[in-house]
């Protein structure tokens, strides 16, 4: 039978999220120290901080409007590079998921590519410029190839521990690239050799993700 | 550094309270969000609205410039960070007189993307025309090739002036637009920093330097310069701010204004001891100075060190730049 | 604390050239003595010549205020070291209309002295009449029945606005002294200091503060206050500042001016988190603000802290702080 | 025969007080520092090495012309409180010796007292009130003393001797007193205990006066 999410496990699965991030915040501050202004371990913290709040309150029934509102949650409690991307990235996966009770593995790999594709339009970045794109393009590439290899009946685990394990190389292999936008792009040359710290962010993300539902029974 | 505050967490809005009960016949803040700053007499009919915005402790900027023949409206945000894109939003909502809105600010992600999202809110949900203008002058930021990618710091007052010069005469949004982008073509600028500042909700510096130390080309944030090294003295300084300016911006002559901007800590007494050797520099270039602009008029808190502007004139900018303009930092009639 | 400067020996010289080469058309030397500084206009025939003197170092204190409707000439000395008897001379006859001229500048024993000798010289060879009035505000410096003896700090810019705009109006000598004594009498000031500064010729800081300490009552020069303690909130600190200003000079509800000063390394922000608080004690005692002054007026050069003015305002100080007035670093269509 | 200084004498006195008034600068300083502000030490060289530049300019023949343009000199080099007071002293002094190419050791007490009247005059202070008439005024009666006990044939260095050891011992006494006027009178009470830097200056140089007179054959 065809793996489906719906909107009660996606609201567990982004408070499991919040608690994750939340607890590397000082990791991301570090490496935003190296390459920007540090700031990256607060704006996760406030905005995970957004989401919580976001779900311990009213919500839409549907799994796309759910994540818009988290998107938007986000974005205005913390309004930062990073904040206003990752908020994006939640409401472009959210419309590209409106009205669905229940979303299939696929519909969220989909659903992801959309929201890349939404940053990659207002962030005007592209892959190799040392972002959190970065991240999240393997991560998507490895959605799809473990739906392709085990099936659509593929564990959610499964699924997202793939996609956690690209994202993870993909922030690792930040650490290769020049920076060409944001704040760390004014480091110029001297940006190689560390690791951006948004692709990191979204690396733990997915990690948090699978983790969430590998504990599950 | 040691601050005059209460719990940290409360410096922004605090610190808004009190300011827009000290000019409140000046500055309105929007639908009670002390974040959100307007001209007490917004929206003006028929007239381009500007509306700026960024991270707070950097007084005179943005807020500061909110007043007549500058700047109509300013979303602010915490110490450092963005403004939301729902107080972006409806700073502009509040500013809109029916000719447009201008968005006016400096090229920091955050801001931009931000920015970006209120914008089309704007254009959405109320048909409000907005154009969008990045300040980008921070010459150590980033090579020419790449001029686009800078930082935006104090420059930005000069656009403000000259934009929000024009805005008040009702000129069209398309104007507005032309004129921000000409004044910031010719806008250059460079800083150095000697020590750091504080962001309250952190506790601890923002960067370090060695007591001997200092950073040229530093961003107001911290950003990292184009050199550190010892500390040298007001004239080398002065030396290496303008060189990068007139390497980037060759000015064979002609007239310039200038502003020489503490990043706080730094006292006014040692910014008049660096513009006695600018203009000793500048003369050997045949380069005459019409207003200067010596004081703070973007800071970092109490970041020690010192930014120097240069605006390459023609006539119109001129005329523009000696337009009145009044608001509860600035008042251009201090400047003749 | 890292400064920008050349030579320290030369540092109040080139700060000087420089400021006098960035005003031109406002201010001028006296006979080629950078540190005699007078109006561009002076001496104005048949108005009252208002003198300031005192250290370098508190930018816009002293020299700051000259210009229209405010001060016509300053004697400027080393820093935080007096004048020259001979600059206070050459100053007072070069602002020397035929109506006399008037000593204003704040109660420091060398200043004293040698504004002293040089009123006496100005009498003695060129019939100069001259009067004389001292600031003496700092509610810190001594207890009520030795109020005559406490230091100037920033109320006297209050006193420069008041007599200056009342000089402006071509009044007589006796009529502007009365009124400068006539402001002072009603103005009162209270500072904290959380950072010292330090005297470039002398190369270290003028006193020490623990990491987590405060000193309420010190003066601009680092002279011992009233109490030294742990550093506290914004708000404590600010009601240990109004306090003792209200004891002095019980209001019975009523308007007040009031200015909130920076002692130079203390941003804005701050002060406007302290006026909010400020604004609440004020309330619970009916006493309303009529144009807060917030921002730098008299500095130490990068000392943390700041200070408390109160004006108590009747009808004839009210008009004059309304009076127009313009100055280098001083508008007052700034203050509305 | 009555003990004399002519306008030579008088400037190598000036010259040799110049240079122990320097030698002195640190500990006055440091005393200044804890009354005051700190800046008596570089008032006392700024002062002298002004006095030290006319004595090695052109200056008038008399006794009392010399030390007038000394004060003058002395004041405009160190614009101090005690550069104003100190320079009026200096000035006072010579007002009463104008025109005198010798002066006798009696009329220089003379002239030391006008000075005092005239410091009183300008300063406002009374004698107690913590500052450098303290030291002063016993100096004089020291003089008085040393002339009525030993004749006006006494040498120099011990009619100095005399002065220097009355206001040292004046100076020593400032210490128990509350200072009632300029700067250290802000300390109130807490004034009590320290000596007063300037009253310490005038003992200097008594002292080094002195000390010239009596190093000569
Ligand atoms: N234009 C962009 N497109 C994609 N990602 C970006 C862009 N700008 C910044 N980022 C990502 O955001 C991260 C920094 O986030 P944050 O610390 O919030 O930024 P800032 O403090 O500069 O506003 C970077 O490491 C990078 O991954
Ligand atoms: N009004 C006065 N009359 C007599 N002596 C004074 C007076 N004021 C100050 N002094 C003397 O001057 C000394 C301080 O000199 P100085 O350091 O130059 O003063 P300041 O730094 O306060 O201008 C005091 O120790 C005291 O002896
Ligand atoms: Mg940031
Ligand atoms: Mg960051
Ligand atoms: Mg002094
Ligand atoms: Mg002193």
């Amino acid at each position: 039978m065809t793996t489906t999410l719906d909107t009660t496990q996606v609201k567990a699965l982004m408070g499991a999220v919040a608690d994750g991030l939340i607890a590397h915040k000082d990791d991301l501050a570090a490496l935003d120290a190296e390459l920007g202004d540090g700031d990256l371990g607060r704006t996760v913290e406030r905005g995970f901080i957004g989401i919580k709040e976001a779900l311990a309150g009213p919500l839409p029934d549907d799994v796309g409007r759910t994540l818009f509102q988290l998107g938007k949650a986000f974005s205005n409690a913390a309004p930062s590079s990073f904040g206003a991307l990752y908020g994006t990235a939640l409401m472009k996966s959210g419309t590209a998921l409106k009205d669905k009770m229940t979303a299939t593995l696929a519909e969220c790999a989909d659903a992801t590519q959309a929201a890349l594709d939404a940053l990659m339009e207002r962030g005007k970045a592209q892959l190799g410029d040392k972002t959190m794109l970065d991240a999240i393009a393997p991560a998507i590439t490895a959605m799809r190839a473990a739906l392709a290899d085990n099936g659509d009946d593929v564990s959610t685990g499964v699924f997202l521990r793939a996609a956690a394990a690209a994202a993870q190389r993909g922030a690792d292999e930040t650490a290769s690239m020049q920076s060409k936008i944001g704040r760390a792009s004014w480091q110029g040359e001297r940006s190689s050799g560390k690791k951006d710290p948004g692709a990191q962010a979204i690396a733990y993300m997915f990690d948090a993700a699978a983790a969430h539902f590998e504990s599950q029974p | 550094m040691k601050k005059i505050l209460n719990n940290p967490e409360d410096y922004v809005p605090e610190m808004l309270a009190g300011l827009l009960a000290a000019h409140p016949g000046r500055l309105k803040s929007v639908g009670g969000d002390v974040h959100c700053i307007v001209r007490a007499e917004s929206p003006i009919e028929g007239k381009v609205g500007i509306v700026t915005g960024g991270g707070s402790g950097h007084l005179p900027v943005f807020l500061g410039y909110v007043g007549r023949g500058m700047l109509d409206g300013c979303a602010v945000g915490d110490v450092f960070a963005s403004p939301t894109i729902d107080q972006m939003y409806e700073t502009t909502k509040a500013v809109n007189g029916g000719a447009g809105v201008l968005h006016l600010f400096g090229n920091y992600g955050g801001d931009v993307m931000n920015f970006a999202a209120a914008a089309d809110q704007a254009d959405m949900e109320d048909s409000i025309e907005v154009a969008t203008v990045l300040v980008a002058d921070d010459v150590a930021s980033a090579p020419a090739d790449r001029a686009s990618s800078r930082r935006g710091v104090a420059g930005m007052v000069y656009a403000f002036k000259i934009a929000g010069a024009l805005a008040e005469e009702k000129a069209s949004l398309a104007q507005v637009k032309a004129i921000a982008e000409h004044c910031l073509a010719n806008t250059r600028s460079m800083g150095v920093a000697l020590g750091p500042c504080t962001v309250p909700q952190v506790g601890k510096p923002t960067f370090t330097l060695a007591d001997d130390e200092m950073e040229i080309g530093m961003g107001i944030h911290g950003e990292q310069g184009v050199r550190r090294g010892k500390l040298q003295t007001a004239d080398e300084i002065v030396d290496q701010l303008i060189q990068p300016i007139l390497d980037d911006m060759p000015l064979d002559g002609g007239e310039i204004s200038v502003m020489l901007n503490s990043l706080g800590g730094t006292p006014l007494e040692e910014l008049y001891i660096m513009y006695r050797r600018l203009l000793e520099v500048l003369k050997q270039h045949d380069i005459t100075v019409y207003r200067p602009y010596i004081g703070r008029f973007a800071t970092s808190m109490e970041m020690v060190g010192a930014s120097l502007t240069v605006l390459k004139l023609d006539d119109e900018l001129k005329r523009l730049l000696d337009a009145p303009a009044s608001t509860p930092f600035f008042d251009q009639s201090q400047y003749v």
